[in-house]
């Protein structure tokens, strides 16, 4: 989704087709609450295909998802969390004027999110080292001996298994894709902050980006124990 | 937006909570709660959720009632789509 | 035919700038109304050419016309493109982008340049499409059932399927304009009793388009990833349920055929109102069951699965929920009937179209009852009855509001007058030639005849009923094209048309045709009801009507 | 009546003929209801045309005439809901004691197993007068089982069964269409179903050089495939003892219990893993790709065949009549 959806409006002048300031920034609020409704029915669709698969082969999910690394998810959810506080802190800057503290803010955020970014690189470079990835990736045929191996006491079925990196990789790779396209929106935030576009009359575009940032966190909170923590128990 | 929503002080609060709850829900699963463990997770997922929603998106202190409308209503339609869905599949071994 | 006398050159949406750029970068919606009518338009003129090549095939039981995996092409495009190219972005994004604004007394859309974004990505995934007809086509059926689609079909399944992804998104954002229009830019004194049923109906068909195509839109993404990467989430090899792709795949597109009827139904409501002079009867149960056909109608998706392999509780549940998505729909058309009770009525060819609607859709929502009614589905589902059915509602009905709607609004669109005889008569044409297309097919569906079937040489007793039909589809395929050429031809000589040629009551009547690009000199105060006809003069004929 | 413009397909099962008296009542149904708005509209029409000096009466609506027109419809559609529910029920669940096709659907051709062992190709002969049931499976894409002449329907899934039944009243050929699109030669995968009187048919079934019924095949691939080492009919192996097996209870490891249908027997030969049963080891190697569709069905075959017969001779408690060799299960 390019971020023009993000009301790109040109300086504090009022739109021409607004009636006042309040109905212009209203109706970009309720526009980007309408477009997040669409995403939340967007992501749910995966979410019913990982409900019934999850429900039908739960020891395959179960294996598999041991496979993942759970620090690594871990940190990545911190991460997220980090960059929606400082996300938070740029909305309330902009609000006071402070542009130098908005900007901070605003940097700020794009390193949580592409930090976010490398380690979900580094997971699926391991995923790919362990041959997880379905079909052949790049000459690498799908197999889960070593899952099989790992934990005896479950019986992974080597289908099912690949119907769960197949559902890990489409959710967490759409989920990326929402990542970039949240970096650059905030690239293009910065940019504007530092024309100095943002001030305590005018800063909806940095509220709505705030939102949809925030979404993207709040998908990924639900994606962290789903995935990675669909059963961890002693065996 | 009211000017000056509540202050920083709050914000670090509310991230400090998510941060902990992150890691009591990494931490959890590692116990055997039989079937309780997903239920947990389930749960708090939801709380991290809604403090964020609540507070980071504003949502509980300036924004009206219309953007409450579409976010409970989005949810109440994935719940539509997830629930009758499995209406098929959870009876689907019942009978013939 | 003199040409028009030149009205002193007044400035108008239309003749306020030209040039290419004033056209393709513009932010007016009504200009981009203009736009989505021509490029829905050569849309029409490919679907329904591939609809007059399966009716050709199918003239005679062998196949002879076409070999086998064309025809399966051609009936899996003509769904294809009718359905996502036409269909769904017709009214609303024709009539409703033109008229949603002026009808509420608003300058604008909210966000101008989201409607142009959304008319580029109809644009470029309508490219896709055309790419993907145009270097072999597609042969999974408009319904792309997994695992035929993604590991049996070797054609352009991916091309397709993320071209009718990026056209969702046109969809998506052109629903999110009209909900927060409708919110938050209605002029003073415009409340929601007071609006205009045609904005209720787009406001229920925003929520369809806001919460229904995104499952479609995650969907193709799947299939797409499965052609491609390999992520198995159908594929039964694996272990996938081909059910779990039906189930998403009709989540949207049970929806997606209110999208289709919700608008035309508002196009109707205003119709009727105008040419019977009168209010609609009941305002409030017709607005209020626009919205209950929106809600209800994300409940009762599995009704196209009564024999997929589902299971047979769970068949219980959507169709009695199937029932009760047929009631608001048979409350509208009572009242439409009501509402001609003590009017004024007069036949212009807004008015032939809209009865027409009422009609039709009446046998179309009537057989839909057939096909919710659990033991009878499973003797008629995927034969010549269910193509009968959805193309009476769909053909019968949404085609028909648009070409009512067109015909209402177009002296407000083109600020010139139609040729109101030639209007009656393709009226009549299409009405002919429409039930002489699809009735026929009732009979052969209940006979057992499946659809797509390229060849039914081994049943010769279906040919007769086919012959007619496919007669049929001749004669619609007049009465469509006879529009085109009266609207391009009035564009030139038609009559310059007045302020409010039907004397219809809604602000859209009281700018000057064609209105200017803010609409208003000034914002509108609105102090009276919806459809005050009483207040309203009658036109007098002769001065309508040129010829 | 109608010889030359038929309405609707013979009607052949017993099925076919409730069918058709809910199709006519909701044709008149919808008759009614068209000729009713066409007559008012055109009434109206005529009645209220414009006339000048005629004001049209502006009418607010009445709320008492919307509640009757929304429930009266809800009340008619309830009517149909369950006339039509309790047909579906009918054609949804077979009933006890069904003689048994299995058919496997093949882009563009119908092969169907009878229990005596006659394998056909896109042609079922079947005697009058006999609930015959089909369990289906696809080996490539969906299709749907369509028999107009019995008004049945059901799709046929890759990787699971679904089953239909029907009892033919009337001798004669039947077209049978496939009904779900599934690629290039969709419109050729037709075939006929051949209703013989039951002396017919028995010839039918002696002429055809037929040796072994389909429990008889199953049970040599049983032996073949070395099920017997573990699934011991004296319940000492490492497998369960699959006498009575068919539609019995089963609990599985982790506590959820089920019956023993087509479908779970399949599963649990294909990929045993998934549903282990209490008190067992997921020992049983995996046989995905090692049996085709058609030794599938003759192992599920042969599994049935090992429930004690159900005319209750007194078997012994384990089931197997002792003595009996196996496979002997009565043909119906």
């Amino acid at each position: 989704m390019t971020d023009s959806h993000a009301a790109t409006q040109h300086g504090p002048e009022l739109l021409h087709h607004f009636a006042d300031e309040e109905q212009q920034r209203n109706s970009a609020s309720l526009g980007m609450w309408l477009f997040l409704g669409t995403e939340i029915m967007f992501f749910g669709g995966m979410f019913l295909a990982y409900l019934v698969y999850r429900l039908n082969y739960f020891e395959s999910f179960a294996a598999s998802s041991r496979s993942i690394a759970v620090p690594l998810g871990a940190i990545n959810t911190a991460v997220l969390l980090c960059s929606s506080l400082t996300v938070v802190l740029a909305v309330r800057a902009a609000q006071m004027g402070k542009r130098k503290l908005l900007i901070w803010m605003l940097i700020l955020t794009l390193i949580f999110g592409l930090a976010f970014l490398a380690i979900k690189g580094v997971e699926w470079h391991e995923k790919y080292e362990e041959h997880h990835i379905p079909g052949n990736f790049m000459g690498r045929a799908f197999d889960v001996s070593d899952i099989q191996r790992d934990f005896p006491k479950l019986h992974v079925d080597p289908q099912h298994a690949q119907i769960f990196f197949s559902l890990y990789f489409a959710l967490t790779g759409i989920h990326a894709l929402h990542m970039i396209v949240g970096v650059g929106i905030f690239l293009w935030l910065i940019y504007k902050a530092w024309k100095g576009d943002f001030g305590p009359k005018y800063y909806t575009p940095v509220e709505i980006g705030g939102l949809y940032w925030h979404f993207v966190d709040v998908v990924w909170i639900y994606l962290f124990p789903l995935l990675y923590l669909i059963d961890r128990k002693p065996l | 937006m009211s000017e000056h929503s509540s202050s920083a002080k709050l914000y670090w609060i509310i991230w400090g909570s998510l941060i902990v709850l992150t890691f009591v829900t990494a931490g959890v699963a590692y116990l055997d709660l039989g079937p309780f463990n997903t239920i947990v997770a389930l749960t708090i997922a939801t709380c991290k959720a809604l403090l964020v929603i609540l507070f980071f998106m504003h949502v509980k202190d300036a924004s009206e009632r219309l953007t409450k409308v579409v976010i409970i209503s989005s949810i109440f339609w994935l719940l539509i789509m997830l629930g009758l869905s499995l209406a098929d599949f959870s009876t689907r071994t019942i009978g013939s | 035919m003199a040409t028009a006398a030149i009205a002193p050159e007044r400035e108008d949406y239309l003749n306020k700038e030209y040039g290419i750029r004033s056209w393709l970068l513009t932010v007016d919606h009504k200009r981009i109304a203009l736009l989505y009518l021509i490029s829905i338009t050569l849309f029409f003129f490919i679907g329904g050419f591939f609809a007059l090549l399966i009716r050709l095939e199918l003239l005679t039981p062998a196949g002879d016309l076409v070999q086998a995996d064309t025809y399966n092409k051609l009936f899996t495009m003509h769904g294809q493109v009718m359905v996502f190219f036409f269909l769904i972005p017709s009214i609303p994004a024709v009539l409703g982008n033109f008229l949603v604004p002026i009808m509420i007394g608003a300058k604008d859309l909210a966000f101008p340049r989201i409607n142009l974004l959304s008319w580029y990505l109809y644009i470029a995934g309508g490219a896709l499409m055309l790419y993907a007809i145009l270097s072999g086509g597609v042969d999974t059926g408009w319904t792309f059932y997994t695992p035929l689609s993604t590991s049996f079909s070797n054609t352009h399944v991916v091309t397709a399927g993320l071209g009718i992804f990026i056209n969702g998104f046109s969809s998506i954002l052109t629903g999110l304009n009209f909900v927060v229009t409708i919110h938050r830019m209605r002029a003073p004194g415009m409340t929601w009793s007071r609006l205009p049923l045609f904005i209720w109906a787009h406001y229920a068909t925003s929520i369809v388009m806001l919460l229904g195509t995104p499952v479609i839109a995650v969907t193709l993404v799947l299939v797409v990833l499965e052609r491609t990467l390999h992520l198995g989430i159908f594929d039964p090899r694996l272990g996938g349920d081909p059910l779990l792709f039906q189930h998403l795949f009709w989540f949207y597109s049970h929806p997606a055929v209110y999208i289709m009827i919700l608008p035309s139904m508002g196009v109707v409501s205003e119709v009727m109102a105008c040419f019977t002079r009168k209010r609609i009867f009941g305002y409030t149960f017709v607005a209020m069951s626009s919205i209950a056909i929106a809600v209800f109608g994300f409940l009762v998706w599995a009704h196209h699965m009564f024999v997929a392999g589902m299971s047979m509780y769970a068949a219980l549940v959507f169709s009695i929920l199937s029932y009760l998505v047929a009631v608001p729909s048979a409350i509208k058309v009572f009242n439409w009937t009501a509402t001609m009770f003590k009017g004024s009525i007069s036949f212009d060819t807004p008015m032939l179209y809209a009865l027409g609607f009422v009609g039709l859709f009446t046998i179309g929502g009537l057989t839909g009852l057939f096909l919710a009614a659990l033991g009878l589905d499973v003797h008629v589902t995927d034969t010549y009855f269910v193509v009968a059915h959805f193309h009476y509602v769909m053909v019968g009905g949404a085609v028909m509001g648009y070409m009512a709607g067109m015909h209402f609004w177009w002296p407000k669109i083109s600020g010139r007058m139609y040729p109101d005889s030639w209007g009656r008569l393709a009226a009549l044409i299409v009405f002919v030639g429409f039930n002489l297309t699809f009735f026929p097919q009732f009979v052969l569906g209940y006979m057992g005849m499946p659809r797509r079937y390229w060849d039914y040489s081994h049943s010769p007793e279906f040919q007769v009923l086919n012959v007619l039909s496919t007669a049929g589809a001749t004669i619609l395929a007049v009465g469509y094209l006879l529009p085109m050429v009266y609207f391009l031809w009035s564009m030139r000589y038609g009559k310059p048309a007045p302020a409010n040629p039907w004397g219809a009551s809604g602000l859209e009547w009281m700018t000057q045709s064609p209105p200017t690009t803010f609409n208003f000199d000034e914002t509108p105060q609105v102090t009276w009801e919806a459809y005050d006809y009483e207040n309203i003069p009658a036109p007098v004929p002769e001065e309508a009507f040129g010829d | 009546m109608f010889e030359s413009f038929p309405l609707w397909p013979q009607r052949a099962s017993t099925i076919a003929g409730q069918v058709d008296a809910l199709y006519v009542f909701l044709v008149l149904l919808s008759l009614f209801m068209t000729a009713a708005i066409f007559t008012m509209i055109l009434i109206f029409a005529i009645r209220y045309r414009r006339r000048p000096g005629v004001q049209a009466e502006q009418i607010e609506g009445s709320h008492k005439l919307e509640i009757t027109w929304s429930i009266v419809p809800m009340g008619v559609f309830m009517v149909i809901f369950f006339w039509s529910a309790i047909i579906f029920f009918k054609q949804r669940t077979p009933p006890d004691g069904a003689g048994t096709v299995y058919v496997v659907a093949k882009q563009w051709m119908w092969k169907l197993q009878h229990e005596e062992g006659q394998r056909e190709i896109n042609q079922l002969h079947i005697p009058v007068g006999k609930d015959i049931k089909l369990i289906m499976t696809s080996q490539d894409v969906i299709h749907s089982f369509y028999v107009p002449a019995f008004r049945i329907k059901q799709d046929v899934l890759p990787g699971r069964y679904t089953t239909t039944w029907f009892h033919a009243t009337k001798a004669g050929t039947y077209h049978l269409f496939c009904a779900e699109y599934c690629g290039t030669q969709h419109s050729g995968m037709i075939g006929q179903v051949v209703v013989m009187e039951p002396a017919e048919y028995q010839a039918w079934l002696s002429g055809g050089g037929v040796t072994q019924s389909l429990a008889q095949t199953g049970e040599t691939m049983f032996q073949q495939l070395g099920c017997a080492t573990c699934h011991r009919s004296d319940g000492q192996g490492r497998g369960p003892n699959l006498a009575g097996l068919y539609g019995s209870k089963v609990t599985l490891v982790d506590g959820r219990t089920l019956t023993a249908d087509e479908n779970y027997i399949r599963e649990s030969i294909l990929v045993p893993g998934v549903k282990i049963v209490s008190g067992f080891q997921p020992v049983m190697p995996v046989f995905q790709g090692l049996v085709t569709e058609e030794q599938l069905n003759s192992l599920i075959a042969y599994v049935k065949s090992l429930n004690p017969p159900p005319s209750g001779t007194a078997g012994t408690p384990s089931g197997v009549p002792a003595g009996a060799k196996l496979g002997e299960g009565q043909v119906q």
